[in-house]
């Protein structure tokens, strides 16, 4: 029997327009497994000097900056920050915030486009679903450095104590709690599944301590029929839960402030209207990532090609637009409600002295990506890119210090209004959380195959087809 | 990339961890210990020996009948029935150091109230409790000893057995919260 | 029956017919399907290389789970308020609004760690099947292993020589 | 009495202050060892976790109030006001409030002090059998005539005792001031009833059954004569328990929280309150179709019209709503009765009165039976004087911080360099305190003893009961107690020389009576104070007074630099709340400030300096000056700056040093023909400093303003 | 002990025709319930721990200018925004009293209750503040001294209401009108606070409640509050 496969794109071979299609999609520049393992390895046990610096510095941060402070807060109260009456949340909350929005990306990217089967999602689906469970990681932290008695965090927790007490489950904090468990623990899950057989492939290109860790946990990975389908199954089944639990995840994030009576929080529309800024700002934040790893890490450019910041760049600007729709809609109907609170707040974010940060809001998020991401060579322009996603990441983070300390300082008495305004501890552990984020981004780029080699693979195979019988069929399972 | 130890290794470090751990364990431990233990008390008074004498508990403590606070006797208490016996015991000898110099005794409190909780004594006597239900049986302890696990839960289960009828005035949080 | 022993073919990815080649003889050669294992580097499916469809419980585990966390939720949502009975808001005991949130969420947390849990468990189950090993697998081979009588041996071996197989040393090697 | 004396020592005791601190540092084992210290000898009305209720008399201002204090464990919890009291019933403001504050003060003065340096703190500790000794040794040998008392309007108890101590070493009687006397017009009213009805005692406004008030300053729910007693006589006018809610017209330059509280605001100029006043009557007069008074012989409407500020047609329609009222009263004080002329503005006040025949009428003015001592600024002037010609050797000074509250143009610290010997009797370290030679500290006023004579707000004889609630906290000992020592006094100690005062009380008719004197004591003490059953006031006559001529008061419009000044007292009564936190911590009811002292600007007026809120100004009377931070008040003349007056401490401790401003450094020693602080007619002038200083106001100025943060 | 005792309704009002804003209310609210002071930095930055405070705005333009006050505490709405979003049931709703408790030692110090509030009447405990002997010696027995980390708020005296309870029910009798005072309403000079048993169709709250000057603040948001005001400024009979 005739052992006969061709490469789609082959087909094409000829033409120049072929090869620069070649040059441009992963999926039609295929290398042998052996190859892209060697590159992939490569790139992780690749650290320079630079490397550890930035690991020192950001794991210094850290320590000093999230757990110094931290510390001193618990120790001498939440004073420490700049928050007030009547602004009781503030920077904490919109970090909050903004993390489980970035969080968001990777199971957008990772659960959704593979559901959509969107091929370009291959090369970096592991990086954005380590943005998540990182994100996550850094985000779940605040609602306990933002609680008063941060020591007893646990009465959260449903158990049968000594008290007779329950939490109350009528409390969307509590909701909260548990969506952002259910969520840290799936996508972490989620993260795991598709790394086994790339743990597997480290642990045999490994020695040492490496050996023995990515033993343990590639959990005897050989690759059998069984296992696949083993994995394949439960990767489908993730993929398909975690994307509602992702919506709820950051509902409830939103009914957090929808749910009360506060002005300008108080609105149906805050579940999708904060779902889309979260997904606009974390496919911001995977452009920023990839760009970040495509520049300083071995062989990355590679896998991470201009097509991928293209159709991000879609992304990116595809939800600009309908965050910018939820923003109107959100304005538009406040403002013609007419309700007087609201539109003294309204007017106050649009013209009282922390205007800047509304318009802040409004060019990052809308008029820059507008403006630029038309346009296929910026899209294609990976420094460009970063710049722009950095900006839009500006502007949604705008956007929660708008909704969050910006709109409660201005509620129903005018007699209490209050600005805030950030403190030295509010500031460190908000930078601390992103040297945390880094820091563990850092450790994990040299400890973890950043590229899904397997999917790239299986990608790569799946535009190769096989004759059977009468008809063709994709090698792969996945495309079936 | 292979190093000679892994950092995880260092023996230096798996000490202190390990001395870390163990001095919170330990104060966990020694936290939950004496808050079950008696403490020490200026004198070891001999609840057993006054009780068997048959003298009540209002007697010293009498607050328990008409406020929230049952109290600790003042050394005129003591001295009013100790002046006219013998100081030849070592107890009764500090007592009247005490007595004569007109110092009060620095009682420790053994039933104490979490703190942020309000607890009256008034309806609990008033409601026919008898002492020992929940200060035990003073009769057998010469200092007194508290009773372990008298937490919120512990109030619940009583007055949800006690009166279940009342039970949502009972449990109304503002009884004892403000 | 006599001593098996376990053996393994390697072939490169791009030989992939060459696989399904091998395995079709094996089964000529009176090897039982249960005694031939097919591992790679990436999933095949499993009609390219004609093998009988794999089965897995993931599904069952999954579904088991969330009804558990459905129960959990449920007795949280209505059983505690009935434990310690606290008005809130002037909001009923057993509002049925919030409920669904915390069922939501509680029954996606049953589901989905039950399926990790599926794969963990299913993962460390004796699993049947011939036990073997190569790195070359996670380098883009796939490798056949099957058990085969010894007496067998030369017999397999001279009907898969035309395939140019890679045979595997050893292949019972630890991982 | 030994009995009451020795029940201090029962009180020693100081366990809640250990469970408080153990409060602090949370649950968990460590409150497991709080040692809780018994009494050691239980008094017999005290017990165990129950709280005690003692009745008093505050001390805070020359009202009088009654309180009921709640002690627990020998300490002063809770000062309330007493229900049964006459002059407050059961109301209370927030210097009362705070009194535990002043007992519990972190800054007291702990025993006798022998300073090293005059002005500077921390001097050497002496016992008090010294302190006595050398009181006694200074009384023996300083010529009688070289010995003055300077002392407060509280208590009285003490200025009798004062009195009497120095007629017996034939030393001149003593000197009494505060502060809320010239900065509320008290003075004035005195020398106006002494004057016109021949009795030195303060007229009361019948408020709470008037009808229609016409208010000429007077700041009668602050400070004033009697702020309790008059907020309940707004309560009862407000509630037209006659009738109809009454109706309110408020004459001031700027609208107090008194003048808030009217219905009508009429931002008079400064000093055009006595034509305003005579004009009304005048006009009032003729409204009745009667004949203008002879009081009114000078006054020109059309001239009043202009130096007020208010059109002829709306004073004629005032005057006619006034005269046309069934019971309708004018009442004044503040800054109105605090001019050169304010004598004139009391009496043509007075005379308004009069015209409408409300004397003695229910809703009307009566004269409070009470005889009060009198307070005039004069006698402060001319004891400085003396003390600046050297010819005072020795001076006692209780109750008062001359060296805080007096203008600074009097420069009472260099009339003190010239004294010998000066003790004060303060027990906080306050200037005068520190610039004496000893300090002998008396007890705080829920430690000590006396009695209030009070003076306002009433139409009955009361004498209102001051008692210790709690044990003296410090080594501390009453005034009282060391001048009858020291001065041999026929008296065995305070007690005695109060119950002797009291002992004609007995027999006058008062709410309850006794047989004998110590169950009379007793009931005096339960009840807080000794009343008369109703109403004894002396009939006055308005003749005298419509008949008389007073001379027209020059209006003093401010050139277009200058600014008239209005100082007011606030919740820091004359100075002494400076030092209690939860008096800082209390906002200002007009300006929500706390903290801190502002100056007033009307916007206008601001912007015309370009002066911006928060902007610290200086402040330059012809007499000194002093900066502050600018509160864009709208509420206010433009011609016309406010300060308040309390804050701008040099010493008294750590929550009074240094914050605020003194608007005193703004006052001319210069006093009226009647003797009054004539502080009212100073023109100031405004520049800004260039510097900002945010204070601490509750508002948002962001909201209430639109602009700021 | 009596069996089904009828849901008292405490409930305050507050006459803003009486009220002059002398804030003898805060400081005897302060007084009585061991609020700490701050500090003039930290009152400046709107952390001052007032449970009641009085609004105070201006109407008009100079000359025809006035100041308008309203003390405004915890309206103990019967529907209370705070409670159901508090996840440990730190506020919660007092079925006996009718009131909002807040519980110190349940309070993780989410401040969500504080977000919600529209009354804005809750304080939080940003330090633990210090209370120094002897300053201490003053403190409330009764009341409970905050820590740092937890939410407080105006209780309506609920000590004294728990007081007097005591005490009627150790005589064997009903509480009177008027037995239980709130401090701010024992203070007001003016009288301007009634507090009492709304439920009580005698009561003097109730019969002032009933009057038709009567509004409660932000009554649209249907939080059902305790707190009635009565209109002020002349403003009879409507």
């Amino acid at each position: 029997m005739a052992a006969e496969t061709k490469t789609l794109s082959a087909t094409h071979s000829a033409s120049q327009e072929g090869e620069d299609l070649r040059q441009e999609h992963l999926m039609h520049d295929p290398k042998p497994r052996e190859e892209m393992n060697g590159m992939v390895m490569e790139a992780m046990q690749t650290t320079s000097k630079k490397y550890w610096i930035a690991l020192a510095i950001f794991g210094l941060g850290v320590l000093i900056l999230l757990f110094g402070f931290w510390g001193n807060q618990i120790i001498t109260g939440m004073g420490v920050t700049g928050k007030r009456r009547p602004v009781f949340w503030a920077l904490y909350i919109t970090t909050f915030v903004f993390w489980i929005g970035i969080s968001h990306a990777g199971t957008f990217v990772s659960a959704i486009l593979r559901v959509f089967k969107a091929e370009f999602r291959r090369p970096f689906t592991r990086a954005a679903e380590l943005m998540t469970t990182f994100g996550l990681a850094a985000g779940a932290l605040f609602p306990l450095i933002h609680l008063g008695r941060v020591w007893t965090f646990y009465w959260m927790i449903p158990y049968p104590n000594a008290r007779w007490l329950w939490p109350n489950f009528r409390s969307p904090l509590v909701w909260d709690f548990l969506a952002i468990t259910t969520y840290l623990l799936s996508s972490t899950i989620y993260l795991y599944l598709p790394l086994i057989p790339d743990l597997a492939m480290a642990r045999d290109r490994s020695t040492g301590w490496r050996h023995s860790i990515y033993k343990l946990l590639a959990l005897n990975w050989r690759g059998t029929e069984a296992e696949w389908h083993r994995l394949r199954k439960a990767i489908n089944i993730f993929a398909f839960a975690i994307i509602p639990v992702m919506f709820s995840v950051h509902t409830i994030v939103s009914w957090d402030f929808a749910v009360s009576q506060t002005v300008g929080w108080h609105s149906t529309i805050f579940g999708p209207y904060f779902i889309i800024g979260a997904i606009l700002s974390g496919v911001s934040a995977v452009v920023m990532i990839l760009f970040i790893i495509q520049s300083t890490m071995k062989n990355m450019k590679y896998f991470i090609r201009l097509e991928v910041f293209d159709s991000l760049g879609k992304l990116v600007l595809i939800f600009s637009m309908a965050w910018a729709y939820f923003f109107f809609n959100e304005y538009l109907l406040h403002w013609y409600g007419g309700y007087q609170a609201v539109r003294d707040l309204l007017t106050f974010h649009a013209q009282g002295p922390t205007a800047w940060v509304w318009y802040t809001m409004l060019i990052c998020n809308v008029a820059i990506p507008w403006l630029t991401l038309w346009n296929r060579k910026i899209r294609r322009t990976p420094l460009a890119m970063f710049i722009i996603t950095t900006l839009v990441n500006v502007g949604m983070f705008a956007e929660r210090y708008t909704i969050i300390p910006l709109t409660l300082g201005e509620q129903r008495f005018p007699f209490d209004w209050g600005a805030y305004s950030p403190r030295l501890t509010d500031i460190s552990i908000v930078i601390g959380t992103f040297c945390l984020f880094i820091f563990l981004y850092l450790l994990a780029s040299r400890l973890i195959p950043l590229i899904p080699v397997w999917e790239v693979q299986e990608g790569q195979m799946a535009h190769s087809t096989r004759k059977l019988g009468k008809g063709k069929v994709t090698s792969v399972a996945e495309l079936e | 990339m292979q190093r000679k130890k892994p950092w995880w290794q260092n023996a230096g470090l798996r000490i202190g961890i390990a001395l870390v751990m163990l001095v919170l364990l330990g104060g966990a431990a020694t936290g939950v210990v004496i808050t079950q233990k008696a403490p020490q008390q200026p004198i070891e008074f001999p609840h057993n020996f006054h009780v068997g004498t048959g003298i009540p508990c209002a007697y010293c403590h009498s607050g328990a009948e008409t406020g929230p606070v049952a109290g600790l006797p003042s050394i005129e208490t003591c001295w009013g029935c100790h002046q006219q016996l013998r100081t030849n015991t070592p107890r009764l000898a500090k007592l009247a150091e005490y007595g004569s110099t007109n110092t009060p005794i620095p009682w420790v409190p053994v039933f104490i109230q979490p703190d942020f909780v309000h607890f009256n004594h008034r309806p609990h006597v008033a409601a026919g409790l008898e002492c020992k239900t929940c200060h035990g049986d003073t009769a057998g302890q010469t200092v007194a000893e508290p009773i372990p696990g008298q937490n919120m839960g512990w109030c619940l289960d009583c007055h949800y057995k006690m009166a279940p009828e009342n039970f949502t005035r009972l449990s109304d949080c503002a009884t004892c919260h403000y | 029956m006599s001593a098996k022993s376990v053996q393994m073919v390697l072939y490169p990815d791009t030989h992939l017919d060459q696989a399904a080649e091998t395995i079709h003889r094996l089964r000529q050669h009176g090897i039982d399907d249960r005694d031939i294992s097919v591992i790679s580097g990436v999933p095949y499916s499993d009609k390219i290389l004609g093998r009988p469809m794999s089965w897995t419980r993931i599904g069952l585990i999954g579904l088991a789970g969330a009804v558990v966390g459905f129960a959990i939720a449920t007795s949280l949502n209505f059983g505690t308020p009935y434990l310690y009975p606290i008005r809130v808001g002037g909001q009923p005991f057993f509002p049925i609004p919030t409920s669904i949130v915390v069922t939501f969420e509680l029954t996606m947390l049953g589901l989905l760690i039950s399926t990790f849990l599926g794969v963990f468990i299913e993962t460390i189950t004796p699993s049947y099947g011939p036990k073997g090993y190569s790195p070359k697998v996670s380098d883009g081979h796939i490798g056949v292993l099957f058990s085969c009588p010894t007496e067998k041996m030369d017999e397999v071996k001279k009907g898969l020589e035309d395939l140019k197989p890679e045979w595997v040393k050893n292949p019972e090697a630890k991982l | 009495m030994s009995k009451k004396l020795s029940r201090r020592d029962f009180l020693k005791l100081s366990c809640a202050a250990a469970a408080a601190g153990m409060v602090l540092v949370g649950c968990g084992p460590a409150s497991r060892y709080v040692t809780r210290v018994p009494y050691a000898e239980m008094p017999e009305y005290q017990h165990i976790g129950k709280s005690t209720y003692y009745a008093t008399t505050c001390r805070e201002c020359p009202a009088g109030c009654g309180l009921i204090v709640r002690t627990f464990e020998g300490r002063a919890i809770k000062v309330e006001g007493n229900p049964n009291h006459p002059v407050n019933r059961g109301k209370i403001c927030p210097r009362g409030l705070t009194s535990v504050q002043g007992v519990y003060n972190l800054d007291r003065i702990t025993g006798p002090v022998m300073q090293g340096r005059r002005g500077k703190a921390g001097g050497q500790a002496i016992s008090w059998d010294e302190a006595v000794a050398l009181v006694k040794k200074r009384f023996q040998e300083t010529k009688g005539s070289e010995i003055a008392f300077l002392l407060g309007a509280m208590p009285d108890s003490l200025y009798d005792l004062t009195s009497e101590l120095a007629s017996a070493l034939k030393a001149p009687a003593p000197v009494r001031y505060s502060a809320l006397n010239y900065l509320e017009g008290r003075d004035v009213w005195l020398a106006v009833a002494s004057q016109y009805f021949g009795t030195p005692s303060f007229p009361y406004f019948d408020l709470e059954n008037a009808e229609i008030v016409f208010n000429f300053g007077a700041e009668f729910l602050e400070n004033w004569l009697s702020p309790m007693a008059y907020s309940r006589g707004y309560r009862g006018f407000r509630k037209g328990q006659l009738g109809a809610r009454g109706y309110m017209v408020s004459f001031a330059p700027r609208q107090s929280i008194s003048a808030a509280a009217a219905d009508e605001w009429i931002p008079i100029k400064p000093g055009s309150e006595a034509l305003v006043a005579l004009a009304l009557t005048r006009l009032a007069a003729y409204a009745r179709s009667e004949f203008s008074p002879e009081i009114t012989r000078q006054v020109d409407i059309k001239a009043a019209a202009e130096a007020s500020g208010i059109s002829e047609e709306k004073l004629k329609e005032l005057a006619s709503r006034f005269a046309g009222s069934n019971r309708p009263l004018a009442i004044g004080g503040g800054s109105a009765l605090a001019g050169k002329s304010a004598f004139e503005t009391a009496s043509a006040i007075l005379a308004l009165n009069a015209t409408v025949y409300n004397f003695n009428q229910t809703g009307g003015v009566f004269l409070t039976p009470a005889k009060a001592p009198s307070e005039r600024f004069a006698d402060v002037q001319a004891l400085f004087e003396k003390m600046r010609s050297g010819a005072v050797k020795t001076l006692f000074i209780h109750g008062v911080n001359p060296l805080f509250d007096l203008p600074a143009a009097l420069n009472a610290a260099e009339a003190f360099k010239r004294v010998e010997t000066i003790v004060s009797f303060s027990s906080f370290p306050d200037e005068t305190a520190l610039a004496s030679d000893y300090i002998l500290p008396d007890h705080t006023m829920l430690e000590g003893w006396g009695y209030q004579t009070v003076l306002a707000g009433t139409t009955r004889k009361i004498v209102s009961a001051i008692q210790p609630v709690v044990v003296p906290l410090y080594d501390t000992r009453s005034t009282a107690d060391v001048l009858i020592a020291a001065g041999g006094l026929p008296y065995k100690d305070e007690v005695d020389f109060l119950q002797q005062k009291i002992l004609p009380l007995m027999s006058a008719g008062g709410t309850f009576t006794a047989p004998e004197l110590p169950s009379f004591w007793a009931k005096f003490l339960q009840y807080g104070g000794w009343w008369q059953k109703s109403a004894d006031y002396a009939a006055i006559d308005a003749d005298a007074l419509l008949k008389s001529s007073i001379s027209m008061p020059e209006p003093h419009p401010a050139p277009a630099d200058q600014y008239h000044l209005v100082v007011y007292p606030t919740q820091f009564g004359d100075g002494s709340g400076a030092n209690r936190p939860w008096l800082h911590e209390t906002p200002n009811p007009a300006t929500t400030v706390m903290w801190n002292s502002w100056v007033e600007i009307h916007p206008q007026t601001a912007k015309k300096l370009g002066i911006h809120d928060d902007d610290v100004v200086r402040i330059r009377s012809e007499f000194g000056e002093i900066e502050a931070v600018a509160y864009l008040y709208p509420a206010l003349r433009p011609d016309t700056v406010a300060l308040p007056f309390g804050l701008g401490h040099e010493a008294l401790g750590r929550f009074a040093e240094g914050r605020g401003c003194n608007p005193a450094r703004l006052f001319p020693n210069a006093s009226s023909q009647n003797g009054n602080l004539a502080w009212a007619d100073t023109l100031v002038s405004l520049s800004p400093t260039g510097k900002r200083r945010p204070i601490a106001r509750q508002e948002s100025r962001h909201g209430v303003y639109g602009d700021g943060e | 002990m009596s069996e089904k005792v009828e849901a008292k309704k405490w409930g305050m009002v507050v006459d803003l025709d009486l009220c002059t804003g002398c804030q003898a209310c805060v400081t005897a609210c302060a007084m009585e319930n061991n609020i700490p002071y701050t500090g003039e930095d930290e009152t400046a930055y709107g952390r001052g721990l007032h449970w009641i405070r009085i609004q105070r705005y201006w109407k008009g333009e100079y000359p025809e200018v006035s100041p308008t006050h309203q003390p405004v505490m915890c309206q103990q709405c019967g529907h209370a925004p705070c409670e159901p979003v508090c996840p440990v049931y730190a506020s919660v709703h007092s079925e006996e009293e009718q009131i909002n408790v807040q519980v110190y030692n349940r309070c993780v110090g989410t401040r969500y209750c504080a977000n919600n509030c529209p009354y804005i009447s809750r304080t939080f405990n940003w330090f633990d503040y210090p209370h120094p002997v002897p300053e201490s010696y003053s403190l409330n027995p009764d009341v409970t001294v905050r820590r740092r980390g937890v939410m407080e708020k105006c209780t309506f005296c609920v000590q004294r209401i728990r007081h007097a309870v005591d005490t009627a029910q150790a005589e064997g009798r009903e509480i009177e009108d008027g037995e239980v005072m709130t401090a701010c309403q024992q203070a007001c000079p003016t009288g301007a606070i009634i507090f009492g048993d709304l439920s009580k169709k005698e009561s003097a709250v109730s019969q002032a409640a009933r009057s038709q000057r009567s509004f409660r603040l932000l009554e649209e948001l249907g939080t059902e509050p305790k707190v009635v005001y009565l209109k002020g400024g002349g403003n009879y009979g409507g």
